[in-house]
């Protein structure tokens, strides 16, 4: 098995730097470059835009250098100094602002899944167990109502309501006073009491999604010959079931749980900008909006080396989970 | 039982608890914020806020005597004398700086009055120009401070003159405003407070365009602060530059004095403004500025401006988080993102509750729609035609302005074409409402005059080639205008009536900006400024501007000198001269005939095509907010809300 | 093989009917069918496939199908200590038949490789169904596991303990799969045509193991097969079933010698014989058997029996005709000449 | 039993198999009526000219935000005559919140008939024609059966034309994510070795292209000469090409797990190429999931639409699409004074619905395993 990781850790370099060149060209594939979007929105606000001063910061960001000079700059300052560059319209380092971005993404990501689970698993396991049951057609429609309303139509309609019927507002992770305060006790409830809309919101979706594939893949082993095997043997129906096939049901999750990784970073973007939840999915939009080249490619290869080391985990977790694939017999 | 299930299960819930226990901190279980909002005294004749003078008690800061100069500058508010305290709830959508230096940095050598007609003294005390206007002298205030309490004097003018705009490796090129025929002033140290720009031709617009930037360079470069990181003042420029984090004294400089640079991220250069950051931008969902002890400024009763503690911006996503907020009274002055005639149904319904009132803005909008035809169009067949004046006539009268103005715009506003608005004393009747009454027989009588008779098989015009007439205006999606687009819409049907077929072709912001200035497009809509501030925002009726985008090659040929782009046609070029020589006029009455002139030119050449006159613009004020104008200007040249003295609102603790 | 008996029985099926209820009407897989399995006896239950013999045994430890429901009949269930049980009545997810299930019933399997799960290593699945009703380490668990292993005759026990049912031929998983049977010494071992699924070498060294097993343990076997030949090889009693029913019974020298029911001698004609010459006329049933939901009036065979007498045989239910001790057929034919009981 | 299950049952035994899954997928009710309302969705994207009252671009300042008229059947007003119709609105705009508020005017009562005739139109592009289904008597009245938009367009027509765009757009580039996942998949997860070692670095590579720039860059890199609703579907067959990494994962995921069952190994055996391993023997195994990825897939695409327009990247006014009218009914204001321009979003649920259901009872029809 190590041979086999060595070998695939070998194989991320060139990946790796496929990605990083290829997302650096993309960022750039809009029209223009990050000061003129910045002109062109200012003209639309009917701002003031001083050409002579915004040209003077032209040298500063090295928007004239040509595109390998500025992938260059970019990749070396990672490579030797962990320097991620600097992002243009906030003008501070990119690590700061990932940095100060990853905590609320995680703990948002990780709830959002933990919730997913925890909801799913149980449905989609009674739901193929009791097939054609009322439940089951229950969880199935509730769990495709979720499946099939837009996101954004949930976050907006749930924040107006929020609004016109107790006059609460959710936006954001915090309300105002505890924004920027140290942590304490406080800040955590109140993180808590704004946390429920957003893994309200994303998690209904992903719970859909889960009971139905789980289901699917139940139902296919409910019926393989091994589980009345098993009942032959005395065991207790849930154990069985459990124990059995839902073990086998497990797989497909497996081959993607690696790509939770990168999704834990990049996480949300429409219903976080909507929300306007201070998480990396917002500042990685508005980065590519606005081509803050350095900032977006820093994200970008961050999101794709964790998609990279999760696609390599889901096949580790793939191979030690079944041992058909571990064995890889011919 | 040691399936699988439960045991990640546990493991997961188990790592929670782990994380929420682990937080440091001893006063983790205390609930308090942290963050104390500022108690207003109602101690009516302090003549500095209590704030002040606990610190003046406590030794931290001198009396407020030696804080102010000899003569601080009185502003008069608007409604009664305010009281000292409150914070002002202000919000930024992402992270876009221009909304701080509009709001927070006016403080200008000379500034724009309330109704924007007449430059009144700020940072300088008095001004005179000479008779041609190549020099000007300006006297600035004595005992004047920067917000650390330094004196503020002539030598951080020529600080910020000579050792910044005017050294190339700092700034690349020269701004116009200080340059006459290219050639940059000259700048004089007459004494401690009297400074003296010389220009090399006659500069009549100078202290009006100092007056129309939202921070102009001049008075926001402290050189006791700055010139370390000058390599003509501080041989180790750099390491001090490397010390703060910038890898060169260059970047730093480039960097620090531009406002669209990183001046918002260092709280720690002194200012002139009324109130100061606590932390940088970015540093957080918020933003907080609190008063500046050495403010200069006083009301009639002598008490040290401003009366609000702080100003708090909220970074915010979106805007329909913001006009929630705004909805629920959390905001006390929003005239941006959320004041459009779509909301206004939803927040005049929350006025009551929420509390708040609207107060107007008179817009410089010089249309609804401006119609732009392409007059320098890269294909030679439509340039024909969109120069024909007939055609545009033509076009003009197949529109149905009242339907538009109904159905787009609610009803308000009447037909216009692209001319001076009422307000205005260039407004002329006959170019306001010239060709736009609605009527298809006269419409389609200019256009066969235009020589375009003949129609295909689905009764299209055929062009000067014999193919139908076909173009695309682009519309720019993303720039909040959707209007625009709701009403070219009208316009395909109109025009199509008239063997006139026209595509609507829905652009992103940044490609319509290009297409635009490299003359890609066949014609564009927007709505367009100078309705009110004709004289400096010309570009609607001399192409003098690449952004108005209706003649970029005749823009060029002016820029240049005549190098590049095309020769424009004599009256346009006649225009373009007028327009030169008022620029060299001192006496205003002068200035106003030849602008009128300009106009008249525009008038009978008629390139643009308009639909109805711009709509009354509305902001959103808390009540508990006063001293706020009842109405205001929302143009490009009149750097509201810093043009509304925000330093003499106040927060009237009763009627929260 | 010691001679069959009615003195001792184990199992007794008495008017079995289990039925499915499907959108098309209800299919009665087994309608009426009555067997015994005595001690320390090998029965088998042959049929054509459809017959409801598979059914029937499942029917046993409750492991119907869904929606297969026992309707009518009972199966009792003799033990050693107690009175005897009826397992018709106990329901298929309670405890009181779970207990019974692997412990004092066992039952073996079609496909062996498939009923092992492919995540579990064999050893795994063996020492579960040990520890599922002793209160054993798992130390002695695995110990009784390789014994286990040695018993049912596979070699290396030790290497084969960690492999996967993948890595195994058939015939070493179908004596996995007996060892895990054997796990707690049932009285019973249901075979559900365990040796199909084989070659014919494999096939036959596994009804030598089970063979001996019994020999060893005095275990009975109730053993679902289609295949003659295989009955003649283990079976001391023999059922024949038909469309849900058991249409003759006896011992296996009655049946092979003496066959009464006209379904068991076409059953019997369609074997090939050794040294009958190449050329023999191999006898087949005309017809192919109805669907359980669509069976024919009066006696189920009579579309299909050469005897069939128009008027009788598709009119009256054919009478059971006992001859002797376990020894009877269904037949109307029989009817005449015996004394009906 | 009728004869007809009985004949159904005898055929039974010799019937293809894919009458055996419609036999099947004929019993799970829900999934017929998935099915059926699918179908449906699909006829009103054909006849949409004809379904609708007025084309998408007909408006009437007089019914700007106007709410859904109600329809009646009885006409009280003088003695008792039958007839559909509806009243007209009586608009008056409060002059400081410029909401336009509406009274129904019983006076004016719109008689609404059935193959009314109407605008203009040509049937499929060819046949010129004016009837419609269901509409004002006298042409040009106002009917709004499901109320208005901001520009007083009638919001039933504009649906019923959006459903043309959002229902078949993303049909060709869904094809080719599917076509590409399954065969990459499938030779990735069989073959195995070198071939899954370049196909699983092609996914992770694709797997990290940001898309956003990619749809701004592209818009951009189209001709401008093509309409949006063009470069739209330009877009989305060229994003298919990198949109079918997940449906690869999970058909390598199946088939490393088939690799080593019997019949792929006789059928090897039995002298079959590759590819009819692959494709005639392995795909077949697990249609199933296939089925239920491409029934998703196609909900999937009507959703990126619909976010896409929310984004301002994907179709925009004046091309009328699900998507589109969603994204104008994405603000405070509709959600407050205009609810019902939110059924767009109805629509789409039912469309997202029925296709799930009718893609869930195909899965569990075309299972093999199932009795």
């Amino acid at each position: 098995m190590l041979t086999f990781i060595g070998r695939r850790v070998l194989y991320m370099i060139p990946t790796l730097f496929a990605i990083s060149v290829v997302a650096f060209a993309i960022i750039q594939a809009p029209p223009g470059d990050y000061l003129s979007t910045l002109v062109a929105k200012l003209q639309a606000e009917g701002e003031q835009v001083s050409r002579d001063e915004l040209q003077a910061l032209e040298a500063r960001y090295g928007l004239d250098e040509p595109f390998h000079g500025q992938y260059w700059k970019w990749i070396s300052g990672i490579m030797f100094r962990a320097d991620f560059g600097q992002s243009f319209q906030w003008n501070r380092p990119v690590t700061d602002l990932i940095a100060e971005a990853l905590p609320l993404t995680i703990v948002l990501s990780v709830t959002t899944l933990l919730v997913t689970w925890l909801i799913a698993f149980p449905i989609g396991l009674y739901s193929a167990v009791r097939q054609y049951s009322v439940a089951d057609y229950v969880a199935t429609t509730v769990g495709f109502l979720g499946l099939a309303i837009p996101n954004f139509m949930i976050a907006l309609g749930l924040m107006y309501f929020m609004h016109s019927a107790f006059g609460m507002s959710v936006t954001g992770l915090f309300s105002p006073e505890y924004r920027d305060a140290p942590w304490n006790l406080g800040k955590l409830l109140d993180l808590a009491g704004h946390l429920w809309v957003p893994v309200l919101i994303l998690g209904t979706a992903g719970t859909a999604g889960l009971i139905r594939v789980l289901r699917a893949n139940l139902l296919d082993e409910l019926k393989k010959p091994y589980v009345v095997a098993a009942r032959a043997r005395g065991m207790g129906e849930r154990r069985l079931v459990v124990k059995y096939p839902v073990r086998v049901a497990m797989n497909p999750f497996i081959s993607t749980v690696g790509w939770v990784l990168p999704a834990l970073i990049s996480g949300e973007v429409i219903v976080a900008s909507i929300l306007s939840l201070p998480t990396t999915g917002p500042l990685l939009l508005n980065a590519l909006r606005s081509q803050d080249m350095y900032l977006a490619g820093s994200i970008i290869l961050i999101v794709s080396v964790l998609t990279v080391i999760g696609t390599l985990l889901s096949d580790v977790l793939l191979a030690w989970l079944d041992p058909r694939v571990r064995l890889g017999y011919r | 039982m040691d399936s699988v299930i439960d045991r990640r299960r546990f493991l997961a819930a188990g790592g929670l608890v782990a994380v929420a226990a682990g937080i440091p901190g001893c006063g983790f279980f205390s609930t308090d914020p942290g963050t104390d909002a500022g108690d207003s005294s109602l101690d009516e004749d302090a003549r500095e806020s209590p704030q002040l003078s606990e610190r003046v008690e406590k030794g931290e800061l001198p009396p407020l005597e030696q804080r102010l100069p000899a003569a601080p500058m009185v502003i008069h508010p608007v409604e009664r004398a305010g009281v000292y305290g409150g914070q002002w709830r202000n919000a930024l959508i992402g992270s876009s700086t221009t909304r701080l230096h509009y709001t927070l940095a006016y403080e200008n050598l000379v500034r724009w009055n309330l109704d924007w007609d007449e430059l009144v003294p700020n940072v300088a005390e008095s001004f005179e120009v000479s008779d041609d206007a190549t020099r000007y002298v300006l006297h600035l205030r004595a005992g004047m401070k920067w917000s650390d309490g330094e004196p503020f004097t002539a030598d951080d003018i020529v600080f910020a003159y000579n050792n910044i705009v005017l050294d190339e490796r700092v700034t690349p090129n020269v701004a116009r405003t200080f340059t006459s025929g290219g050639v940059p002033a000259e700048l004089e140290r007459l004494d401690d407070q009297t400074v003296a720009f010389t220009f090399a031709g006659p500069q009549a617009l100078f202290l009006e365009d100092i007056a129309s930037q939202p921070s102009n360079v001049l008075t926001r470069i402290p050189k006791h602060y700055f010139e370390r990181f000058h390599e003509d003042f501080n041989a180790d420029a750099d390491g001090a530059a490397k010390d703060a984090g910038f890898p060169g004294w260059i970047d730093f400089l480039t960097s620090s004095t531009n406002v669209s640079g990183t001046y918002w991220q260092q709280p720690d250069i002194p200012r002139l403004h009324a109130w100061v950051p606590t932390s940088g931008l970015g540093d957080g969902q918020r933003l907080v500025f609190e008063r500046n002890p050495y403010y200069w400024k006083t009301d009639p009763d002598g008490r040290q401006l401003p009366y609000v503690d702080s100003v708090a911006f909220d970074i915010v996503n979106d805007e329909a988080s913001l006009l929630l907020q705004v909805m629920q009274g959390d905001i006390d002055l929003m005239d941006r993102h959320v004041n459009t005639t779509e909301n206004r149904p939803v927040l005049s319904r929350e006025q009551e509750e929420a509390g708040f009132r609207f107060f107007g803005l008179v817009s410089d909008k010089i249309n609804t729609m401006t119609i732009i035809l392409n007059l320098t169009c890269a294909d030679e067949v439509k340039r024909e035609i969109f120069n024909n004046k007939d055609f545009r006539i033509g076009l003009s009268h197949a529109i149905n302005r009242e339907e538009i103005i109904a159905t787009v715009h609610a009803g308000q506003g009447v037909p216009r074409q692209v001319a001076p608005s009422e307000g205005s004393d260039f407004y002329d009747e006959q170019m306001a409402t010239q060709y736009t009454e609605y009527d298809v027989d006269l419409a389609n009588e200019h256009l066969d005059e235009a020589g375009y008779t003949d129609r295909d098989s689905s009764g299209i015009r055929l062009g000067p080639d014999g193919n139908p007439i076909r173009f695309q205006i682009d519309a720019s999606t993303g720039a909040g205008k959707p209007e625009l687009i709701d009403s070219l819409e009208l316009v395909v049907n109109y025009w199509r009536e008239v063997g006139v077929d026209m595509r609507i072709n829905p652009v992103d912001q940044t490609l319509f900006a290009e297409r635009r200035d490299n003359n890609q497009n066949d014609g564009m809509v927007w709505d367009g400024d100078g309705g009110v501030d004709v004289m400096m925002v010309p570009y609607y009726y001399v192409p003098t501007f690449t952004a108005a985008g209706w003649a970029t090659q005749w823009t060029a040929w002016y820029a240049s000198g005549g190098e590049s782009g095309e020769t424009p046609p004599e009256p346009t070029r006649r225009q373009m001269e007028l327009y030169d020589e008022l620029k060299t006029r001192t006496d205003l009455g002068e200035r106003v005939e030849l602008m009128r002139e300009v106009v008249a030119i525009a008038r009978d050449e008629f390139y643009l095509i308009g639909i109805s006159s711009a709509l009354p613009g509305y902001g959103v004020v808390h009540n508990r907010f006063r001293n706020m104008v009842g109405e205001t200007f929302f143009a490009t040249n009149f750097p509201y809300p810093g043009a509304t003295n925000p330093e003499q609102y106040f927060i009237d603790p009763e009627s929260t | 093989m010691p001679p069959p008996n009615e003195r001792d029985p184990l199992l007794e099926i008495s008017g079995l009917r289990t039925h499915f209820s499907t959108r098309e009407g209800t299919v009665k897989a087994v309608d009426g069918a009555s067997l015994t399995v005595p001690r320390a006896t090998t029965v088998c239950v042959v049929g054509e496939s459809g017959c409801g013999k598979s059914v029937t045994a499942r029917s046993v430890l409750g492991l119907i199908d869904h929606p297969g429901k026992i309707v009518a009949g009972e199966i009792r269930w003799h033990r050693t200590d107690r009175e005897p049980l009826d397992l018709a009545a106990l329901s298929p997810t309670g405890p009181e038949l779970r207990s019974i299930r692997g412990r004092e019933i066992a039952m073996v399997f079609q496909e062996p490789m498939a009923s092992l799960s492919p995540m579990y290593t064999v050893g795994d699945q063996l020492m579960e169904a040990i520890r599922l009703h002793k209160e054993v380490t798992k130390d002695e668990a695995r110990s009784m596991a390789l014994d286990l292993l040695r018993r049912v005759g596979i070699p290396r026990p030790e290497q084969r303990f960690g492999a996967y049912s993948f890595q195994l031929s058939g015939g070493m998983c179908q004596r996995i799969m007996i060892a895990i049977a054997l796990a707690c010494d049932p009285a019973l071992l249901i075979a559900d045509e365990p040796t199909t699924a084989l070659d014919v070498t494999t096939q036959a060294r596994i009804i030598d193991l089970l063979r001996d097993i019994q020999a060893e343990t005095g275990m009975s076997m109730l053993f679902i097969t289609h295949d003659l030949g295989v009955v003649a090889e283990i079976a001391d009693e023999v059922v024949v079933m038909y469309l849900g029913t058991v249409v003759e019974r006896g011992g296996v020298d009655e049946i092979f010698h003496d066959a009464k029911h006209p379904y068991t001698k076409a059953l019997l004609g369609s074997i090939p014989r050794m040294g009958a010459g190449t050329r023999q006329r191999l006898t087949t049933i005309r017809g192919n058997v109805p669907h359980p939901s669509d069976r024919p009036s009066g006696c189920p065979f009579h579309p299909r029996c050469g005897d069939a007498v128009p008027g009788l045989c598709d009119v009256e239910e054919p009478p059971e005709v006992v001859f002797g001790p376990a020894r009877s057929a269904r037949c109307v034919l029989h009817a005449m000449e015996r004394s009906v009981r | 039993m009728t004869n007809a299950t009985r004949s159904e049952r005898t055929g039974k035994q010799s019937a293809p198999q894919w009458r055996l899954v419609w036999w099947k997928f004929r019993q799970h009710r829900l999934a017929m009526a998935g099915a059926l309302v699918t179908l449906l969705i699909y006829l009103v994207a054909l006849f949409a000219e004809f379904l609708a009252p007025v084309s998408t671009g007909t408006f009437d300042p007089e019914y700007t935000y106007a709410p859904p008229q109600r329809l009646h059947l009885v006409d009280t007003s003088d003695g008792w005559d039958l007839g559909l119709h509806v009243y007209g609105y009586e608009q008056h705009r409060d002059p400081d919140s410029l909401e336009p508020s509406y009274t129904v005017d019983e006076s004016r009562t719109i008689e609404i008939g059935l193959f009314v005739k109407g605008e203009e139109y040509d049937l499929f592009g060819l046949i010129p024609w004016d009837r419609h289904l269901i509409g004002p008597k006298t042409a040009g009245d106002p009917f709004y059966l499901l109320g208005a938009d901001r520009n007083g367009r009638d919001l039933l027509s504009r649906i019923i034309h959006g459903t043309r765009v959002s229902m078949t757009i993303g049909l060709v580039g869904v094809t080719f994510s599917f076509f590409l996942g399954v065969v990459l998949g499938g030779i990735s997860g069989y073959i195995g070795g070198r071939a899954d070692l370049v196909i699983q670095r092609l996914v992770e590579f694709f797997m990290s292209i940001p898309s956003i720039p990619l749809w701004l860059g592209l818009a951009a890199a189209l001709p401008q000469t093509w309409g949006p609703v063009q470069r739209y579907f330009a877009i989305t067959v060229i994003l298919a090409m990198i949109g079918w990494t997940d449906l690869a994962r999970v058909v390598r995921g199946r088939f490393l797990s088939l690799r080593g069952e019997d019949f792929v190994t006789s059928a090897h055996l039995d002298g079959c190429t590759r590819p009819r391993v692959i494709f005639g023997h392995m795909l077949p195994s697990f249609t199933s999931h296939l089925i239920a990825s491409v029934t998703l897939s196609i909900p999937a695409m009507i959703l990126a639409e619909t976010a896409l327009s929310f984004l301002g990247l994907g179709l925009q006014a004046p091309v009328v699409s699900w998507g589109v009218l969603l994204q104008e009914a994405q603000n405070v204001r509709v959600l407050a004074t205009a609810p019902w321009l939110m059924l767009p979003g109805l629509a789409v649920i039912v469309a997202v619905l029925s296709l799930n259901f009718a893609g869930d009872g195909l899965r569990d029809a075309a299972d093999p395993y199932k009795k």
